[in-house]
């Protein structure tokens, strides 16, 4: 008898892929939906009134483009850590995953910032449903920032004892992260000019 | 007998295999998908009973207004109870709760996270779930959800109380219970997801060798579906959740509208929010979750129909693309639970249609499990009575649906008892007897012991009466036009005539209450007493009688090979009348 | 995406990079185009247009759809017309 | 009360009459549909039970009736859609064609009561301003504006003339309520932030009652309004009396 769940590292030989790419492929699935409720509401709530604010007259453009930048460079850095351990680099896939992290922390110290910016200008959610729109998406993005940081700090200190034993696991488990993590930049692309420019 | 085979190794396995954990750390940190699944199963058992209790309590008031509750009357506390007469905001609690609890802590747990969790891995030859400490992390989520969801009981202003539907502005004006019950039903969610997450994977990456998607018995199709609404349907009522959370405390008004008049004074929100975004985004999910309520449902009685016709199911493929189809459409019908709220044409046209459209494979499926009876030869043990009661029942839900999907029929019979008694129809009668059918059937796989059939009989017909006693007369009543959630109807003239039928209701109600007593004793009492069985008592084909019982860690003593289709009975030229699916030959 | 050979590897870090610029260069684009006066409508199809380029690079190299199984992308396809159903039709309450 | 009983109330709208037979054909339909299979399967639990000689078949002939009874469902739904339910939405849902001979009137929904607005001689309905509510100004009604003048109040009581198109402007001050009239078959969410037109048409005189079906807090079990549907005549003695109320106020 064995106990044993296949497809842990190895792909399954029908579907093609192996058990964590899989469910994190439906956990993102559901994120878009999650997403997808908030962005109708966006357009619901914008579309039924007549003075929404335009974004980049209330909202600080140059530091929401800084965080543009430091995600998508965040995003490349995660996927060259994944494409270190597919090289066998591990000392390289260190560096790349703390930079990810790092570069994580800043885009939650800019984020932090600008809300305490605007806190200091009494625009809270409650001020109008331009900035209650803003402070829940960004903020439930913000949240799944810090996930993101999580994860990627488990993988990169004690989750990395999985190199030694198992190392094309840990490689889906990087992997994994990094759908994760793409698809939280890939939020923000579409908030950036949704909240900010239009 | 399929199993001697390998029943005396069962014997030996237990002891020797070194997974012997005290009670409280295997339910308790247990990621073994069975011991999960029978963690979902008594949990999700106390809060149906306590979601009916909830009612009984509704129905005196409803029966009797204004009367002080005999006996436990005094027990309550002045917020709820004054002398034993019931205040309208603990009725509105009570209502709220009921539905809450009956739904998304009773019935699709215990469909889902009991049943899916225990049978759906042995069924597809799986040593478990994909992914086990998911699968644990699902239940957990899931018991503090519902914690959260009984304490709010407690808080001031009490529980929830705008019904389960939660509409805004009310909910967001409503007392602290609101706040808990969105923060329950976030926990409520995210277990949900990851056990869908779950159980999608599974079925992709784990079935055994020779299990292609055909091959599956229903059961584990109907669960694979309804995984697929958990996932994609949730999402958005967690979007709704944050916002509403935002509005009640952050302040914001995504659901407040301009110039609201509160209690005589003009509220303080910044206003410019739609109160009907929040309709959209609740039936996005509460559509395709009548769906996650009937699907396992189907599921179970298409297991126990084919075992006890001893025949294989009429139409298995055309089962298996009506409830695909029937997942696929759940998404995008959920307007038509809003036809009322001033929708425009273009869109309610659209909406009929396609709920129209929905009816047919609903139609199919009825139509080939009553189909799978001819030429059978129908043992009616007491699953199978459960399932057979769960077809006209299911039926008159389904057809009471049809004026209700009419926007023209609905004007009248919109928010009346009509749609109470519609829902319950395809909810109580339909899918708690298809429980009570897994209950009976697989009781003997999980603890290796029958449940009493006099006990399960006298369970089963008074059910049956009380359940129709109860619901039957909700649909006159709602086409006589009385309002649904109504703490007194006799302040109304046409509510009046139809006051005798409430307390027929009301009594109908108390007496399927001890109907449950013998399931309880039943359900004890065999634990310890039942007849002891083999590992396949009901000679059944699928693969969960294929391994001992109960099952070990890792379910089978080896990995199963799948030779057939699901439903192998009665196979001309056969020995046996039931042919295994991991079993080459038959003899 | 593991068993990779090396050379492949190496090949996809030259592609990441290229996106990255891509990239780069369309957040500039996307920016500089909102200080240009336009009708509103067509500002919000080309900002839109543009994050949607973006995004598919994204998805399409850093998460590899561009060569994923067709069990992910059936579960995206499904994804997505549910979505847009989602986005669309609480607007349209009225029509 | 003759009205009522245990069936649908009785009808007092032109349009009424078109939802009650829809009621009624689809529940033949459903008695017929639900009878006939409910005898078969019956008679399958009787002829294919369990006992000596009864062996199960293996194989079992393709049927050919379920088909028919999937289109045949299918093609009643489709009547059900184009017959019915489509023309009396539409009915119900646009205004009657002469608004020039119509009455209207406003109804402000509140926790828990029915406000009425009638417009007066004008036809022309007084500003309202949330700010302006008071205790004896429920409705925020801007007494500085001409078109308010004549404008009457009513808490809780409909009146309206027979054989007479009547169309009912819905608000609400706070949430949502339903604005339900059983015996006129009306029936129509009101939702706060929102105005949202119904109408019917009274067949004849009658007393009854406005009752919220939605769920509108602890007290939505006693928001009761009365519908009174009068003669010409009475109903313009009644708005008289109410003027003269005003005056005197």
């Amino acid at each position: 008898m064995s106990a044993e769940i296949h497809y842990i590292s190895e792909p399954h030989p029908v579907s093609g892929v192996t058990n964590s790419k899989l469910g994190v492929w439906l956990f993102l699935a559901s994120e878009v939906m999650l997403f997808g409720g908030l962005f109708s509401a966006y357009i619901l709530l914008r579309t039924g009134v007549t003075d929404w604010p335009r974004g980049h007259e209330v909202l600080n453009v140059p530091l929401a483009t800084l965080n543009t930048v430091i995600l998508i460079t965040s995003s490349v850095t995660m996927v060259m850590s994944w494409a270190s351990l597919e090289l066998k680099k591990f000392s390289k896939f260190r560096l790349y995953m703390t930079i990810t992290i790092l570069l994580a922390i800043a885009f939650l110290v800019v984020k932090g910032f600008e809300y305490a910016h605007k806190f200091d200008h009494h625009h809270f959610p409650s001020t109008s449903n331009f900035y209650a729109i803003y402070f829940v998406i960004t903020g439930l993005h913000g949240l799944h920032v810090i996930g993101g940081i999580i994860v990627n700090a488990y993988l990169l200190l004690p989750g990395s004892k999985m190199w030694k034993t198992n190392p094309e696991q840990f490689t889906g488990r990087v992997e994994a992260a990094g759908l994760y993590w793409h698809f939280v930049d890939l939020v923000w692309i579409f908030l950036f000019p949704a909240l900010y420019l239009l | 007998m399929t199993n001697h085979d390998h029943s005396h190794v069962a014997q030996t396995h237990d002891s020797g295999h070194g997974h012997k954990m005290p009670f409280w750390k295997k339910y308790i940190f247990s990621v073994d998908h069975k011991t999960i699944g029978v963690q979902y199963a008594v949990t999700s058992l106390i809060f149906l009973f306590f979601g009916f209790g909830l009612v009984s309590l509704m129905r005196w008031q409803l029966a009797y207004p204004g009367q002080p509750l005999p006996l436990i009357g005094g027990w309550f506390s002045d917020t709820a109870m004054i002398g034993g007469i019931m205040l309208p905001e603990f009725y509105n609690q009570l209502g709220a709760m009921h539905g809450t609890i009956m739904i998304f802590l009773g019935v699709v747990p215990l469909s889902v996270g009991a049943f899916g969790n225990y049978v759906l891995p042995l069924q597809i030859g799986a040593p478990d779930m994909a992914f086990p400490k998911l699968n644990m992390m699902s239940y957990w989520l899931y018991f503090i959800g519902g914690i959260l969801m009984l304490a709010s009981f407690f808080v001031p202003g009490g529980a929830a109380q705008s019904g389960w539907t939660s509409y805004p502005p009310l909910s967001v004006i409503a007392s602290g219970g609101q706040t808990w019950w969105l923060i329950g039903m976030v926990f409520l969610i995210n277990s949900s997801l990851l056990g869908s997450v779950n159980f999608i994977t599974t079925v992709v990456q784990l079935r055994t060798k020779g299990m292609s998607f055909f091959r599956l018995p229903f059961f584990v199709w109907a669960q694979f579906v309804t995984s697929f609404l958990l996932l994609l349907a949730f999402p958005p009522l967690m979007a709704a959740g944050v916002l509403q959370l935002s509005d009640r405390l952050l302040g914001s008004s995504f659901f407040m509208p301009s110039g609201l008049v509160v209690n005589g004074a003009v509220s303080a929100v910044a206003g410019g929010g739609n109160a009907v975004l929040w309709q959209h985004l609740f039936w996005f999910l509460a559509h395709p979750e009548v769906y996650v309520l009937i699907l396992p449902a189907m599921g179970i009685v298409s297991e126990v129909m084919a075992c006890n016709t001893r025949k294989p199911l009429y139409g298995y493929k055309a089962l298996v693309y009506s409830s695909i189809f029937l997942g696929f459409m759940s998404f995008i019908v959920w307007a038509h639970h809003m036809y009322l709220t001033g929708m425009g044409t273009t869109m309610s046209t659209f909406f009929q249609i396609t709920t129209m459209i929905i009816s047919i494979p609903s139609v199919v499926i009825l139509t080939t499990l009553i189909l799978s009876l001819w030429g059978a030869s129908i043992r009616f043990t007491v699953p199978m009575m459960f399932a057979l009661a769960f077809l006209p029942m299911f039926g008159i839900g389904g057809l009471t649906g049809l004026p209700l999907g009419l926007n023209a029929a609905d004007i009248h019979l919109h928010d009346t008892y009509y749609v109470i008694g519609h829902f319950h129809y395809v909810v109580a009668p339909g899918t708690i007897f298809a429980l009570f059918a897994g209950i009976y059937h697989w009781f003997p796989k999980v603890t290796g012991r029958k449940m009493n059939e006099a006990l399960g009989k006298i369970h089963f017909y008074f059910s049956l009466i009380f359940m129709n006693g109860v619901f039957l007369p909700m649909l006159i009543m709602g086409l006589a036009g009385v309002s649904r959630r109504l703490y007194d109807p006799t302040q109304y003239a046409h509510a009046l005539p139809t006051q005798p039928l409430n307390v027929f209701i009301s009594i109908s109600a108390w007496c399927l209450g001890l109907a449950q007593i013998p399931f309880i004793i039943n359900f004890f009492g065999s634990i310890f007493k039942g007849k002891k069985v083999d590992d396949n008592p009901w000679q059944a084909t699928t693969l969960e009688w294929s391994t001992p019982t109960p099952p070990p860690h890792g379910n089978f003593l080896k990995e199963p090979v799948v030779y057939r289709g699901p439903y192998e009975y009665s196979t001309p030229g056969q020995k046996h009348d039931f042919w295994p699916q991991s079993m080459k030959e038959n003899n | 995406m593991s068993g990779h050979s090396e050379v492949e590897v190496k090949k996809q870090v030259t592609l990441y990079l290229r996106v990255f610029f891509a990239l780069m260069a369309l957040t500039v684009v996307t920016v500089a185009i909102s200080y240009v006066h336009m009708p509103i409508l067509l500002g919000v199809a080309v900002a839109l247009f543009i994050a949607c380029i973006k995004a598919s690079l994204v998805a399409a190299f850093f998460m590899h759809l561009s060569t994923e199984k067709k069990i992910i992308i059936f579960i995206l396809i499904l994804t997505v017309f549910f979505f847009a159903f989602l986005l669309a039709t609480p607007s349209l309450h009225h029509t | 009360m003759p009205y009522y009983g245990w069936w649908l109330p009785a009808n007092f709208s032109t349009h009424g009459a078109a939802i009650d037979r829809l009621i009624v054909v689809i529940h033949i339909f459903m008695a017929v549909l639900f009878i006939g299979w409910f005898t078969f399967f019956v008679y399958l639990l009787f002829r294919f039970r369990q006992r000596p000689g009864q062996t199960a078949q293996h194989h079992v002939h393709h049927f050919k009736l379920p088909t028919y009874l999937e289109v045949g469902v299918l093609v009643f739904e489709v009547i059900l859609l184009v017959a019915f339910s489509f023309p009396i939405w539409n009915l119900y849902r646009q205004q009657p064609l002469d608004e020039s001979k119509a009455m209207h009137v406003r109804v402000i929904a509140e926790q828990f009561a029915w406000n009425v607005q009638y417009p007066g001689r004008d036809r022309q309905f007084g500003r309202r301003d949330p700010k302006l509510v008071t205790p004896e100004n429920p409705i925020g009604l801007d007494k500085d504006d001409p078109l308010a003048k004549d404008d009457i109040t009513t808490i809780n009581q409909l009146h309206v003339p027979v054989h007479t198109p009547v169309i009912v402007d819905l608000s609400s001050k706070d949430v949502i309520h339903s604005f339900s009239l059983p015996i006129m078959r009306v029936k129509q969410d009101v939702i706060p932030g929102q105005s949202i037109k119904v109408w019917f048409e009274a067949t004849g005189v009658c007393d009854s009652e406005i009752t919220c079906a939605q769920l509108c807090g602890l007290g939505h079990y006693r928001m009761k309004g009365y519908l009174t549907v009068e003669t010409k005549e009475k109903f313009d003695s009644w708005y008289a009396e109410q003027e003269k109320e005003k005056a005197a106020s």
